[in-house]
């Protein structure tokens, strides 16, 4: 099952934030090769496997491009 | 169209600004005439000059100033100094008699009123003095009844201070009766 | 395919397709932190009114939230909520804006606000710089740093803005980096629900003019500093001063109950019969 | 809404302050801000007594700054909102000023002008702010300015300017002065039931940003808060709709120009004067407290056989310039009476100066009102 969502129209680019990536524990998030209407490059998903879904990339995500479903947005940084 | 013009001017602390408000107000709500009523004082509340001017009248009042005024109630010294030049020829000049030894030369109708004396020693009421000069202003003029002035100083007064503030005025009132004007 | 929208999306103007902030700003994380605490709570976006000045953050409320927005000038948002607060005594007032637009050119507002204790929740957005305007040198800005108006480094303190509101009479006051969004939140929350003046103190990281002038670079690089240098204010009570150099005090500086502006003007008007 | 209102009905020997404390409940008035300056203080030291018990609430705020911008918040609270001040608070609220206006906020601010420029002097009136009210915020704009002459227009013209904000939705100023504010005079209250009172129109749903909110020249319905209309204010340039828009030039033009076309298409309906110069060949232009002395002294003109009448400006702005040309239409010569330098003088002279002679007459000495007898010796002069 799918866990993270990703709306690549709202994401404003690993290049210039990457706030997802670091903000993953499994540092899951890799660029995507495909830019987006506004010219940024959108992380790919994560491998699922590997997720645990703490939804620390759907929280830090300044620009609402990240859900994770079953997300757990209770955690703790740390 | 009658209008009477007066100015009323003292020392902050005499009450000078509230007899012309108890004028005004017994002109207008109780003896249903026209009446504007403004003010002057120095910035400190106590012993700068104040004063105020009150136009009484039949008809709606026009220009609101009193530039030459009809009677000028003197409660001090400084009063006399500052306002009496440009009192009307023919005017009116009431004086607080303990305040003011001596009008100033040349003015023909003076009456004098012994209204710090009385108040402090009479009526042992320093802050009526200024009703006592409402008093002689009224029995010099009958400018509104007497009715109207002594519901409007009911009005203006504190609580159960009716009858001295109204003894203070029967004793201005009377202190006139027998000078000539 | 099935339209999937993020979960926070309900709470925006369909009308509005994005953010308006820089790649990796903080203001959004911190839009997040204010919507899922609104979500938590349980309540509808009819259940408030949101007040903006002028900064990059006050653009985080208008036109973004599908809500009742009002868009003020530079300093005055603290002003205009008042004054929606006392119209609408029942909802829930809250004002986003910068540490310009709050602590400099509204600074009286936001201390007199405090000191009446009147209902509402700022949202104090602090990124140390005037972003918007070029990178200018703000009340927040460190000592000794270079911006485009300091150019031979900060000659001027600090404000401590969490301690300025506590001392003028706040109720509930709390700091928190982006890099907390989940403390955040439980802050946001305690804050609405606060009857009195709550602030929060949002330290954010402006990548594009604080990150240059401080040579933090990136977004991520200011999280790590976030990171490394945030230190709990019950940690930081127990600390010598010049061990608390360079670091972030997080956490709630007051929390505490008061007479309340609104109810106290309700009751005036109950005693003098003005309202039944 | 306004079940609680307390007209004080009667006739009453009263300061203009008060007369207009009294009109700002009659009006209806659910918010009042203000900070405490001479010679305006009396109007919101009533208000802090009255207002309560008449169902409104009122803020002392920090400064004059907070007192307009709380006002407005407060008037898209839904509120009839309320603010009263001197000139110096006036230059301070400028900025937020224009954001009433820009925003179409109904606001009614009382001037009770004094004698400047900077603190000058606080006790003595004078019209010093006729200009700043309607053109002291930056930017390209119009409001609407009424001057009152004495008591009891304090009175009146605070409910009328009620009426003309909630209509229009725009910011509404009451020019008293100094003199008129703290002189006291018969004033007539009628009965409750005899003050006509406007009420603004309330938006009743829609979707919001598609909603046309904003600048309709017929006056846009009110989206107030509080009711779910996801309403967007900004006082930033914006379209019909309320959206910021910051780079089309048509969204621009249409964002000055829709709210001054509001006002000027409806100045009609707006602007008041009193005009009594039939056959005059002289007239005295003049508003606010000198109008009495103008009038008096147009009186004793007449009874020494010289023709000479009045035009009094009960509305300063919108500027009444069709009734200030067909004045200068009828006349030879227009003497502009001003408790000032000249503040209004040039928009009388713009309107007149091609019908025929102009000129200015301040007081003898600035600050005070002119006397009738020096106004009746520049007559005769003029008249020679």
């Amino acid at each position: 099952m799918q866990k993270v969502i990703l709306f690549p129209q709202s994401c404003k680019g690993m290049e210039d934030c990457g706030i997802c990536a670091f903000v993953c524990p499994r540092s899951l998030f890799v660029a995507s090769e495909e830019m987006n209407e506004s010219g940024y490059l959108p992380p790919l998903p994560p491998d699922e496997e590997k997720c645990t879904a703490c939804g620390n990339c759907m929280i830090y995500c300044p620009d609402f491009a990240i859900a994770v479903e079953g997300g757990a947005v209770d955690g703790s940084e740390e | 169209m009658a209008q009477t013009d007066i100015n009323i001017a003292g020392v902050g602390g005499q009450g000078s600004i509230l007899a012309g408000i108890i004028l005004g107000t017994a002109a207008v709500t109780y003896d249903k005439k026209y009446a504007v009523q403004t003010q002057a004082y120095s910035s400190e509340l106590r012993g700068g000059f104040a004063a105020t001017w009150v136009i009484v009248s039949d008809d709606p009042v026009g220009f609101p100033r009193v530039t030459a005024p009809d009677i000028l109630v003197a409660q001090a010294q400084d009063a006399v100094n500052r306002f009496a030049k440009v009192l009307k020829p023919k005017g009116l000049l009431i004086i607080d008699s303990d305040m003011i030894p001596e009008p100033p030369a040349g003015i023909e109708r003076v009456v004098r009123v012994p209204a710090t004396y009385t108040s402090r020693n009479e009526l042992k009421a320093p802050v009526v003095a200024n009703m006592i000069m409402l008093g002689a202003l009224w029995q010099a003029t009958h400018i509104v009844s007497r009715e109207a002035f002594e519901k409007a100083i009911a009005d203006f007064v504190p609580r159960g201070k009716d009858k001295l503030n109204l003894d203070a005025f029967e004793r201005g009132a009377r202190a006139v009766e027998n000078q000539k004007i | 395919m099935s339209e999937k929208t993020h979960p926070l999306r309900k709470y925006m103007r369909p009308q509005v397709k994005k953010t308006t902030f820089c790649p990796g700003c903080g203001a959004g994380i911190i839009t997040q932190a204010l919507l899922r605490a609104i979500d938590e709570l349980g309540l509808t976006m009819d259940d408030f009114v949101f007040v903006s000045g002028i900064g990059c953050s006050a653009w985080i409320p208008s036109p973004l939230l599908n809500a009742d927005t009002l868009h003020t000038t530079h300093g005055r948002p603290i002003a205009y909520a008042s004054g929606v607060k006392m119209g609408l005594p029942d909802k829930h007032v809250v004002v986003v804006s910068g540490d310009g637009d709050l602590s400099a050119i509204g600074g009286n507002h936001l201390i007199h606000a405090a000191r009446r204790n009147i209902d509402m929740t700022v949202i104090l957005v602090n990124n140390g710089i005037y972003g918007m305007t070029g990178g200018q040198t703000a009340p927040t800005t460190p000592y000794g740093l270079t911006t485009i108006t300091s150019p031979y480094g900060n000659a001027e303190q600090e404000f401590d803005i969490s301690a300025l509101v506590v001392a003028a009479g706040g109720s509930y006051v709390a700091r928190w980096t982006t890099y907390h969004p989940r403390q955040m939140t439980k802050s946001i929350k305690k804050a609405i629900q606060k009857k009195g003046f709550a602030m929060i103190e949002a330290i954010t990281q402006c990548p594009m003019q604080f990150g240059r002038v401080s040579k933090q670079g990136s977004a991520v690089n200011m999280l790590k500093n976030y990171k490394q240098n945030g230190i709990r204010i019950e940690k930081a009570a127990k600390m010598d001063p010049s061990e608390l150099q360079g670091k972030i005090v997080e956490g709630v500086f007051v929390d505490c109950d008061k007479p309340e502006l609104i109810s106290s003007v309700a009751a005036l008007q109950r005693r003098t019969g003005g309202k039944e | 809404m306004s079940e609680a209102r307390r007209v004080n009905t009667g006739t009453h020997f009263m300061m203009g302050n008060q007369a207009c404390a009294e009109g700002v409940i009659a009006a209806g008035c659910g918010f009042a801000a203000g900070y405490p300056i001479t010679p305006a203080s009396e109007v919101f030291n009533a208000l802090a007594k009255q207002l309560p018990k008449a169902g409104g609430t009122l803020l002392q705020t920090e400064d004059e700054i907070s007192a307009v911008c709380t006002a407005v918040g407060a008037s898209w609270a839904g509120l009839k909102s309320f603010t009263v001040t001197s000139g110096p608070g006036i230059s301070l609220m400028q900025e937020n000023i224009g954001l009433a206006v820009a925003t179409e906020t109904p606001l009614v601010i009382v001037d009770v002008q004094r004698l400047g420029p900077s603190t000058g002097v606080p006790s003595i009136g004078m019209a010093g702010d006729m200009v700043q009210v309607a053109r002291g915020s930056h930017g390209d704009y119009q409001i609407i300015a009424l001057c009152p002459e004495s008591p009891q227009e304090m009175f009146d013209m605070t409910v009328q300017a009620f009426n003309l904000a909630e209509e229009y939705r725009v910011p509404v100023f009451v020019m008293a002065e100094g003199f008129v504010g703290h002189m006291r005079e018969r004033v007539v209250i009628p009965d409750e039931s005899e003050i006509r009172l406007v009420y603004r129109k309330i938006t009743q749903g829609g979707e919001p940003l598609t909603r046309r909110d904003f600048l309709d020249p017929e006056v846009a319905s009110m989206p107030v808060f509080g009711r779910g209309l996801k309403t967007h204010v900004t006082s930033s340039c914006h379209d019909e709709y309320g959206m910021r828009n910051l780079s089309d030039p048509d969204v621009m033009h249409r964002y000055i120009m829709t709210p001054i076309q509001k006002i000027l298409s409806k100045r009609d309906r707006i602007v008041e004067i009193e005009a009594d110069y039939e056959g005059a060949k002289l007239v005295l232009i003049s508003y606010g407290v000198v109008s009495r002395a103008s009038r008096q002294a147009a009186a004793m003109a007449r009874a020494e056989g010289l023709k000479v009448g009045t035009l009094r400006l009960k509305t300063a702005w919108p500027f009444p310039d069709k009734e200030v040309r067909a004045a200068a239409e009828s006349a030879d010569f227009i003497l502009v009476l001003e408790n000032n330098t000249g503040q209004m003088y040039p928009y009388i002279k713009a309107e007149s100066a091609h019908a025929c002679k102009v000129g200015f007459l301040g007081p003898q000495v600035l600050g005070q009102i002119h006397d009738p007898q020096y106004i009746l010796a520049k007559i005769r002069e003029i008249m020679k």
